[in-house]
């Protein structure tokens, strides 16, 4: 199964694609190297958030995904 | 229409009937004092054709359910709807229904105006808009987080 | 249900359809932004039975009619619906309606509570209760006042 | 026909009715010999308004009712 990441909002248009599939386990570093640079550009801001299981991480940088998550790339909200 | 009371809170990816909708809030709360209402749809801005608002289904209901509870809480309301669209919508539709039922009228303001600065500043949702050279990402506005900081 | 636009301001000696009102209104405003509704209720409180709205035909409209206008130029509003029950009432029964229609919430929120404040404090009504020992008219209440200091 | 006067809200309670007519015309001090020392103590509140022929009276000292006026008594609003 691996892990399923997903990009939202504006993420969508820099990764080319709202999600993407990756091998099981993914930690921060995995993520930023899959994402590619731009992408892990945005994801070292403060305001760009990632959820994994469905909860946003309280310090997104001890992301440690297991076969079955999903890992949602979480930018700023852009309201409602 | 049948209302889940006290709170009735949900993501619709199609319209609405605002008038069916409120009629039935005001029924089931009927010992409110107060009932306040905002109504927020599409403005027919600029060139803007169509808007689309994304979600992420794991976080965004969640979180617009734990806002309802802490306007309920924070201002003792008897009833809540919080209803947002999410998709692709065209000028003049709506895009987000809240109403709130307190026994007086300044909690009932209050809790809709909460309700709303959150939805549009602290809600996960992303809104992009098509113009005639297509779509765009909105960023985030200066203003809404102005709008949430009143409520710190 | 038809409605005099932008501005629709009325007396009514009768119930109201409030679905029905602000499907109207919603239908006549719908390039405004935002609308914000205020529905208030006749509390079912201690042993109050009925409620009596008196008002001076000759200045209690006029009145409305000058602050719906008010509100007006100063929240930059689209439209207004301002509808006030006179006479008899009981536990349940709306009491007064007011819809505020504009480009921009906080307007509309803003608009909405000035013309309560307004109307609670400062129109030509005067109000009293039936309870189990007779009729009983309402003293003005010092937080009214305090209400309408907000707006100076 | 004269002047008609008018008790609104808790004023008609004191006066035992809403309404009165007298002889016209009819001034401050007409007015608070016809409606007596009750309601004429009220009168003297500031907070109390006398509306003529439709108008809320800056000065209601000022008062000069002609035949066929209205004059209102207009005790502090309640509250709508």
């Amino acid at each position: 199964m691996g892990v399923r990441i997903l990009f939202l909002g504006p993420l969508s248009d820099l990764a080319g694609g709202s999600e993407r599939e990756v091998a099981a386990p993914l930690d921060w570093a995995g993520l930023l190297d899959h994402v590619g640079p731009d992408i892990a550009e945005q994801l070292g801001e403060a305001r760009v958030n990632v959820a994994c299981g469905g909860k946003v991480l309280a310090d997104k940088t001890a992301l440690h995904a297991q076969d079955g998550d999903e890992v949602a790339l979480l930018p700023p909200v852009s309201g409602g | 229409m049948t209302l889940s009371t006290p709170r009735d809170v949900r993501l619709l990816d199609q319209g609405l009937s605002v008038g069916e909708a409120l009629a039935a809030f005001n029924a089931a709360h009927g010992e409110a004092g107060g009932i306040v209402s905002f109504l927020g749809k599409v403005r027919p801005e600029g060139d803007v054709k169509a808007l689309e608002l994304a979600h992420y289904e794991p976080l965004t209901l969640p979180g617009m359910r734990e806002l309802t509870e802490e306007a309920f809480e924070r201002f003792s309301l008897d009833g809540a709807l919080v209803w947002h669209r999410v998709g692709t919508m065209t000028p003049g539709d709506t895009i987000v229904l809240v109403a709130a039922a307190a026994r007086h009228r300044r909690n009932a303001f209050e809790a809709a105006d909460f309700l709303m600065d959150h939805l549009k500043s602290a809600a996960w949702f992303w809104k992009r808009e098509r113009r005639s050279d297509g779509w765009h990402w909105i960023e985030p506005r200066g203003q809404d987080h102005a709008d949430l900081a009143r409520w710190k």
